[in-house]
C-alpha cells in the first residue's frame, strides 16, 4: 500500500454531510473537532499575548487601559490554559492514538467521548460570553477576596465557564482510563504499550482526581458572588488562603496534564526517529505515575508568601524536589536513548530536541522556586512567568507540535514540506527562547508578575521578550500555512512514512472507521526496531 | 550595568547576599546540568545519525547502574538545595526576638499606608533607618497583597483579617522599589512605593520633623476614652469587661474553647467581632466596633493596649493637644481622633 | 472475539465491545472511577468544613444545634431505606426477575421523592429562623460571622446533594422505562447497576453529611 | 473478568438493619458527653456504615482487584487533600 493513493475507504471520507461530523463517535473525528476547536482557542489566547507583550514594550502602558491590560493577561490565562494547554494533547493526540495504539475499535465510551466535546465546546461558549460581554479581570487564578468580593467583572460566568470545561477534562479522563484498562488487543500487556499510553494514562489519573475539586472551588466562588454565601470572604472569619489550596489541589497537578503528555509524545519520537527501544522503559513509565502521584503532594509551594505555616511550606518543599527527580529520570533517558541509535533529523525529532531543551531549562528553574528562601524573592515575578512558560509552552507545545507532525500523515494521509517544517520549528525555538529567557533575567530584578506599567530600567528586557514575541508569533503561523496547504497538495504518505513501530502504523493512513481490518494480536513489545526475540529480563 | 540592562538587583539588606549565595548555587547547578545534556544530545545527534534509510538503532534496553546514577546524584544535590533554602527561608519569616524598630503597614486598593510607633504617618514611602531591624506589622483593609522589595530580597502577602510580620535590615543608604506582587485589581502596579533607607542621623532628623499628630498609643489612647472603653474595660471589681493591663502577648482563657494568645489578632478580632473568643468568666455583651473604627485606628488601638503594662488600666485623661503643627509632605493625612470616621 | 463472529452479536451489545462480559465490566469500572471523581468533588467541602470546624469549634456546635435533627435523622433512615430497596432492584435484574425490578425501583423512587420533600420543608424552616447566610442572617450565642460560614457550608452541601438526588431520580426513571421496554435480562442488565452504585454513593455521601452537620456537640 | 456475584437477599436485609441500628447509636452518642471523643465516635460510625454500604450494596467486596483498588484511591486522595491543608492550619501558630 505505499503507492500514491489514499485508501479507497477511511474515516475522512465515509460521509461528508456536516451532521455525521456534529454526531459522530469515531474517536478519529473527535479528535479533528478537538483539533479545530482548540486551535480556535489557542489564536484568541495568542491574540490576547500578543497585546500584553505590545503593552509591556512601554514602560508608561499608554497602549491599552489598567483595566484593559488585567482583563487581556485574565483571559489569556483562562483560554490557554483551561481550553488550549489541558485538552491540547489529551483530546487530540489521545484520542486519535490510544484506541489506535492500544489495537481498539474505539474508546470505551463513543457516546460519552462526543459528549465531552459538546460539554468543552459549552464551557468554552460561556467563557467567550464572560469575554464579549466585559471580560474577567481576576487573573486566571481566581484569588479570593479579589474574585468575591472586589472585581465586578463577569468573574461567575467565566467560573461557570470552566467548571463546565472541567467536565469534559474529567469524562475524557474517565474515558481513557476505562480504555486503557479494559480495551486492549490480545497480547498487549501493560508493559508492552508504548509510553506514549503510560503518560496518557497518567495524565488521565490527574485529570481524574484533581479537576473535581477545581470545579467545586469555583463553584464556591461563584456562590460566594451570587448567592453571597461566605466561605472564603475575611469579614465573616473566612481563610482566603483556604481558596489558595483548594485551587492548587488541581492547579498545580495540572501542570502535570499539560506535559506529561509532552513528554509521552516525546518518548515516541526519540524512539521513532533514532530507530531503538526507549533506553529504561521501566523506568520512564513508572516515572509518569509518580510524576502523577507526587504532583498532588506539592502544591503548597504556591503558598510559600501566601501566609502557609513555615513548617508546612518546609514539607512541600521537601516533596517538590522529590517530584523533580522522575523527571530528571525521563530526560536522561531520553538522552541516553540516542546512544547508539539512527538517529534521522526529521522535523518531530527537532521538536523533541526542542522539547528537551525547553523541558530541562524549565524545569531546572522550578528548582529555583521550591526553594523556600529564594522563592521569597522571585515568587510572583516574572521568573515564575518565564518558568512556567517554558514547562507549558516550549515544553508542552513543543510536544504538542511534534506530536502533530509525527502522526499528521496518519491523520490525514498526506506529507507536508519538510524544508518549511524545519523552518517552522526553529522560528519557533528560536522565538520561544528570545521571548522567555530575558523574563527570568527581569523577575530576579524584581519586576513583578501582572504589572502593567512598571519602572523604566525593566525597560530594556522587556523590549527584548518583545521581539522575540513577535518571531513566535510569526514562528507559530508557518506550520498553520503548510499543513492546511498539505490537506490538499501534500504527497502521499502511505502507511508508515517514519518506519516507525507502533500498531497505529500498521493500518492504512487514514485509519479506516474501526482502525484495524482485523482485531491486531501483540506479539512484541514497543520499540522492537531491532527485531529482537521476547525475553524475560527487565530493566 | 551592560549596556543598559542590569542582571541583578542590588544587595541592599542582610538577607540579599545570602539569598544571592543560594541563587548562584542554582545557577550554576542548573548551567551545568543545560550543558551536559544539551552536549550530550547534540554529540549523539551527530555521532550515531542515520547513514542509510534502513538502519535501525543498537538493542539496548537499559541499565540499573545508571539508573540509580542518575537517580541518586540529583537527589542529593536537591537535598542540598532544601536545606540550604529553608534555613533562609526560616530566617526571614521567624522574626528574630530582640530590638526592633516596629512600623505598622496597612495595605488598601491601591496604596500603602505606614505608621511609625512615634506617629508618622505616610503613603507609599517608608522612611527607615540603615543597619537596624525593621519589623512590619502588615495587615490588609480589602484583598491580598504583597510586600515586596527586590533589593532587600524580602516579600509577604498582606492579608485582610490577619497580622502577619515581616523583618529585615537595610544595609545600604538610598532609595529603593517598593512593589506590591500580589495582583489586586485595577491599579495593581500603581500600588508601588520607596523604601528610603537614611543614615541614623538623617533619621533622626526625618522623625523630628516628621511627627504629624500623636503617637499611635497616644492616638490610641485618646480613641480608647472617646470610644468609652474604659466603662468596661476598668480595674473595678465586677468590671464587666477583662482587665487589659498586661494583657499583650498573655495566654487567654475562654469560654468554650481552647486558650489563645493575645497577639496582634486576637486584640483585632476582639473589637471587631467581641462574639467570637469571649474571655472565660465574661458575658458576651460587647458590641462589634466594626465599622466605628478603621483599620489605621485598629492598630492605634492595639498599640495602646500593648502599652498597658506597667502603666495603670484606666487611662487618665489627657487634654488633647492641639494639631497645629504642618503637616510634612510624605503624611497625606493625619489620622482624625473622633470616630467618626467611617471607611 | 472470534466466537462472536460465529455466534450473531447480542442487540445489546455495542459494535466496539468483543462480549457483553467486556461491555458489562467497561460501565462498572467506568461508574466507579466516576464516583471517585464525585468524591473528590464533596472532599473539597469537606476538608473546607474540617478547616473551619478546627477554626471554630465554639460557633460551629452553637450553629449545628440549629438544624433539625429529627429531620436529619428521617431522612438518613430514608436514605438507607432506599439504598435497601435499590440494592433489591439490581439483585432482582440479576435473576432476571423484570417485575421485581420495577417493583424496587419505584419503592427507591419514592422514597427519593420523601427525602427532597423533607429536605424542601427543612429548608423552609432554616429560612424563617434566619438561618440561610445573607443580609437576614441571625443567630444568639455564637460568632454570626462563623455560623454563618457554618450555614454556608450547609446548604452548598447538603444542596449539592439534594441535586444529585434530583439526577439520581431522573436516571431512575430512565432505567425504569428501559426495564418495561424489556431490555434487561439476566444476561445483560449493566445499566440497572451502574445505576446502584450511584445511588448507593449519594447515600454514602449523606451518611456523612449528617453527623458533621447535625451532630456536632448535641449534649450542650 | 470476574463472573458476577449474586449476594443472597439475607445479606441485604442484614445489612439494613445494621445500618438503621448504626444510625440510631450516632443520634444517642451525639447526646453523651464524651468529650474530644464525640466527634471521633460520630466519624468512626459514619465511616463504618459507610464501608458496609460500599462492600455489600455496592459489591465491592465481591469485585475485581481493580476497582478495589480504585477505592483505595479515592481514600487515598482525599486523605492527601485533608491531612495536607490541616497540615497548614494546625501548624501556623506554632513557634
Amino acid at each position: 500500500m505505499t503507492t500514491a493513493v489514499l485508501p479507497r475507504e477511511n474515516y475522512l471520507n465515509t460521509d461528508y454531510r456536516l451532521r455525521s461530523w456534529l454526531l459522530t463517535t469515531d474517536h478519529k473525528r473527535i479528535c479533528i473537532l478537538y483539533l479545530l476547536t482548540i486551535t480556535m482557542f489557542f489564536a484568541i489566547g495568542g491574540a490576547f499575548a500578543t497585546m500584553i507583550r505590545l503593552s509591556l514594550v512601554n514602560p508608561a502602558g499608554t497602549l491599552v487601559s489598567d483595566e484593559t491590560y488585567n482583563k487581556l493577561f485574565t483571559m489569556h490565562g483562562i483560554i490557554m490554559v483551561f481550553f488550549f494547554l489541558v485538552p491540547s494533547i489529551p483530546a487530540t493526540l489521545g484520542n486519535f492514538l490510544i484506541p489506535m495504539m492500544i489495537g481498539a475499535k474505539d474508546v470505551a465510551f463513543p457516546k460519552l467521548n462526543l459528549a465531552s466535546w459538546y460539554i468543552f465546546v459549552t464551557g468554552g461558549c460561556f467563557t467567550l460570553w464572560a469575554l464579549i460581554s466585559g471580560g474577567v479581570d481576576t487573573g486566571w487564578t481566581f484569588y479570593t477576596p479579589f474574585s468575591t468580593l472586589s472585581s465586578n467583572t463577569n468573574v461567575s460566568l467565566a467560573a461557570i465557564g470552566i467548571f463546565i470545561a472541567g467536565f469534559a477534562s474529567i469524562l475524557t479522563g474517565l474515558n481513557f482510563m476505562v480504555t486503557i484498562h479494559r480495551m486492549r488487543a490480545p497480547g498487549m500487556t501493560w508493559f508492552r504499550m508504548p509510553l506514549f499510553l503510560w503518560s496518557m494514562y497518567a495524565t488521565s489519573l490527574i485529570m481524574v482526581l484533581g479537576t473535581p475539586v477545581l470545579a467545586i472551588t469555583l463553584l464556591l466562588v461563584a456562590a460566594e458572588r451570587v448567592l453571597h454565601l461566605g466561605i472564603f470572604d475575611p469579614s465573616r472569619g473566612g481563610d482566603p488562603v483556604l481558596f489558595q489550596h483548594l485551587f492548587w489541589f488541581y492547579s498545580h497537578p495540572a501542570v502535570y496534564i499539560m506535559i506529561v503528555p509532552g513528554m509521552g509524545v516525546t518518548s515516541e519520537l526519540i524512539a521513532a526517529f533514532s530507530r531503538k527501544r526507549i533506553f529504561g522503559y521501566e523506568f520512564v513509565a513508572f516515572a509518569s505515575l509518580a510524576i502523577a502521584v507526587l504532583g498532588f503532594l506539592v502544591w503548597g509551594h504556591h503558598l510559600f508568601v501566601a501566609g502557609l505555616s513555615i513548617y508546612s511550606a518546609m514539607v512541600f518543599s521537601l516533596l517538590s524536589y522529590l517530584v523533580a527527580i522522575p523527571s530528571a529520570i525521563k530526560v536522561f533517558n531520553w538522552t541516553a536513548t540516542l546512544y547508539k541509535g539512527s538517529v534521522s533529523y526529521a522535523t518531530p525529532m527537532l521538536y523533541a530536541f526542542g522539547f528537551i531543551w525547553m523541558f530541562t531549562i524549565g524545569g531546572l528553574t522550578g528548582l529555583f522556586l521550591a526553594a523556600l528562601g529564594l522563592d521569597v524573592h522571585v515568587h510572583d515575578t516574572y521568573f515564575v512567568i518565564a518558568h512556567f512558560h517554558y514547562i507549558m509552552v516550549g515544553g508542552a507545545i513543543m510536544g504538542y507540535l511534534g506530536g502533530l507532525h509525527y502522526w499528521w500523515p496518519k491523520m490525514t494521509g498526506r506529507l507536508y514540506p519538510e524544508g518549511w517544517a524545519k523552518l517552522g520549528a526553529l522560528t519557533i525555538f528560536l522565538g520561544f527562547n528570545l521571548t522567555f529567557f530575558p523574563q527570568f533575567i527581569l523577575g530576579y530584578m524584581g519586576m513583578p508578575r501582572r504589572y502593567h506599567v512598571y519602572p523604566p530600567e525593566f525597560q530594556a528586557l522587556n523590549v527584548l521578550s518583545s521581539a522575540g514575541a513577535s518571531v513566535l508569533g510569526i514562528g507559530y503561523l508557518i506550520p498553520l500555512v503548510y499543513l492546511l496547504w498539505s490537506l490538499k497538495y501534500g504527497p502521499i504518505a502511505g502507511d508508515n512514512p517514519w518506519g516507525a513501530k507502533g500498531l497505529e502504523w500498521t493500518t492504512t493512513s487514514p485509519p479506516p472507521t474501526h482502525n484495524f481490518a482485523v482485531t491486531p494480536i501483540v506479539t512484541e513489545p514497543a520499540y522492537n526496531y531491532a527485531g529482537e526475540q521476547e525475553e524475560s529480563r527487565v530493566g | 550595568m551592560l549596556s543598559g540592562i542590569q542582571l541583578f538587583p542590588e544587595e541592599a539588606s542582610t538577607f540579599a547576599p545570602k539569598v544571592d549565595a543560594l541563587y548562584f548555587f542554582l545557577v550554576a547547578v542548573s548551567a551545568f546540568f543545560v550543558v551536559l545534556i544539551a552536549g550530550m544530545l547534540l554529540f549523539f545527534a551527530i555521532k550515531y545519525r542515520r547513514r542509510s534509510p534502513n538502519e535501525v538503532g543498537a538493542p539496548i534496553h537499559g541499565g540499573l547502574l545508571l539508573e540509580t546514577v542518575w537517580t541518586v546524584i540529583p537527589l542529593l544535590i536537591a537535598m542540598v538545595m532544601f536545606v540550604w533554602a529553608a534555613d533562609l527561608y526560616f530566617q526571614a519569616y521567624k522574626p528574630p526576638k530582640g530590638p526592633a524598630i516596629n512600623v505598622y503597614v496597612l495595605a488598601k486598593q491601591w496604596m500603602w499606608k505606614f505608621q511609625h510607633m512615634d506617629g508618622q504617618r505616610e503613603i507609599n514611602e517608608l522612611h527607615i533607618p540603615v543597619d537596624q531591624r525593621i519589623k512590619l506589622i502588615m495587615t490588609s483593609q480589602d484583598v491580598i497583597h504583597s510586600f515586596f522589595v527586590p533589593d532587600f530580597r524580602v516579600k509577604m502577602d498582606v492579608l485582610p483579617g490577619r497580622y502577619r510580620t515581616l523583618w529585615f535590615e537595610a544595609t545600604r543608604v538610598g532609595t529603593y522599589h517598593l512593589f506590591c506582587s500580589q495582583y489586586c485589581g485595577t491599579g495593581h502596579s500603581r500600588m508601588t512605593g520607596e523604601v528610603i533607607v537614611m543614615t541614623p542621623e538623617a533619621y533622626a532628623a526625618w522623625k523630628a520633623g516628621g511627627v504629624s499628630g500623636d503617637t499611635m498609643a497616644t492616638a490610641g489612647e485618646k480613641l480608647f476614652t472617646n470610644l468609652a472603653c474604659v466603662t468596661c474595660h476598668n480595674a473595678q471589681s465586677g468590671a464587666r469587661g477583662p482587665i487589659l493591663t498586661g494583657l499583650f502577648n498573655q495566654k487567654v482563657a475562654l469560654t468554650g474553647g481552647h486558650p489563645v494568645v493575645a497577639d496582634d489578632a486576637y486584640l483585632r478580632q476582639s473589637i471587631m467581632n467581641p462574639g467570637s473568643q469571649v474571655v472565660a468568666g465574661y458575658q458576651p455583651i460587647m458590641p462589634t466596633y466594626q465599622g466605628l473604627v478603621n483599620e489605621e485606628q485598629l492598630l492605634d488601638l492595639i498599640e495602646y493596649i500593648k502599652t498597658l503594662k506597667a502603666m495603670p488600666a484606666v487611662p487618665t485623661v489627657t487634654t488633647s493637644e492641639p494639631d497645629g503643627r504642618a503637616v510634612p509632605k510624605s503624611s497625606a493625612r493625619s489620622l482624625p481622633v473622633a470616630p467618626s470616621a467611617q471607611r | 472475539m472470534t466466537s462472536q463472529a460465529a455466534v450473531a452479536p447480542p442487540r445489546a451489545l455495542q459494535h466496539h465491545f468483543d462480549s457483553l462480559e467486556q461491555q458489562r465490566d467497561v460501565a462498572t469500572l467506568g461508574m466507579w472511577i466516576f464516583l471517585v471523581t464525585e468524591a473528590l468533588f464533596f472532599g473539597g467541602l469537606f476538608t473546607a468544613y474540617l478547616v473551619y470546624r478546627s477554626m471554630y469549634p465554639h460557633a460551629f456546635a452553637v450553629a449545628s444545634e440549629h438544624t433539625l435533627i429529627a429531620l436529619g435523622a428521617a431522612n438518613t433512615a430514608i436514605l438507607i431505606t432506599s439504598s435497601l430497596t435499590m440494592a433489591l432492584a439490581v439483585h432482582a435484574a440479576q435473576e432476571g426477575n423484570q417485575k421485581s425490578i420495577i417493583r424496587f425501583l419505584v419503592f427507591t423512587f419514592l422514597l427519593g421523592t420523601a427525602f427532597l420533600v423533607l429536605k424542601g420543608v427543612e429548608y423552609t424552616v432554616d429560612m424563617r429562623d434566619h438561618l440561610l447566610p445573607g443580609a437576614n442572617f441571625a443567630i444568639a450565642g455564637a460568632n454570626p460571622g462563623h455560623a454563618e460560614i457554618f450555614f454556608s457550608l450547609y446548604f452548598i452541601m447538603t444542596g449539592l446533594h439534594a441535586i444529585h438526588m434530583i439526577v439520581g431520580l431522573s436516571l431512575l426513571v430512565v432505567i425504569m422505562y428501559m426495564t418495561s421496554k424489556g431490555r434487561f435480562s439476566k444476561e445483560y442488565h449493566a445499566p440497572v447497576e451502574v445505576m446502584g452504585l450511584y445511588w448507593h454513593f449519594v447515600d454514602i455521601i449523606w451518611i456523612f453529611l449528617f453527623p458533621l452537620l447535625y451532630l456536632i456537640d448535641r449534649h450542650k | 473478568m470476574t463472573s458476577e456475584h449474586i449476594v443472597p437477599k439475607s445479606t441485604y436485609y442484614a445489612i439494613f438493619i445494621i445500618l438503621l441500628v448504626m444510625t440510631y447509636t450516632t443520634v444517642q452518642v451525639a447526646y453523651f458527653d464524651l468529650g474530644p471523643w464525640n466527634p471521633v465516635a460520630a466519624l468512626v460510625i459514619a465511616f463504618f456504615k459507610a464501608s458496609l454500604v460500599v462492600l455489600f450494596f455496592m459489591h465491592g467486596k465481591y469485585s475485581s482487584k481493580l476497582i478495589k483498588l480504585v477505592i483505595l484511591g479515592a481514600l487515598f486522595w482525599l486523605g492527601i487533600m485533608l491531612s495536607f491543608t490541616m497540615m497548614d492550619y494546625l501548624t501556623r501558630f506554632m513557634g
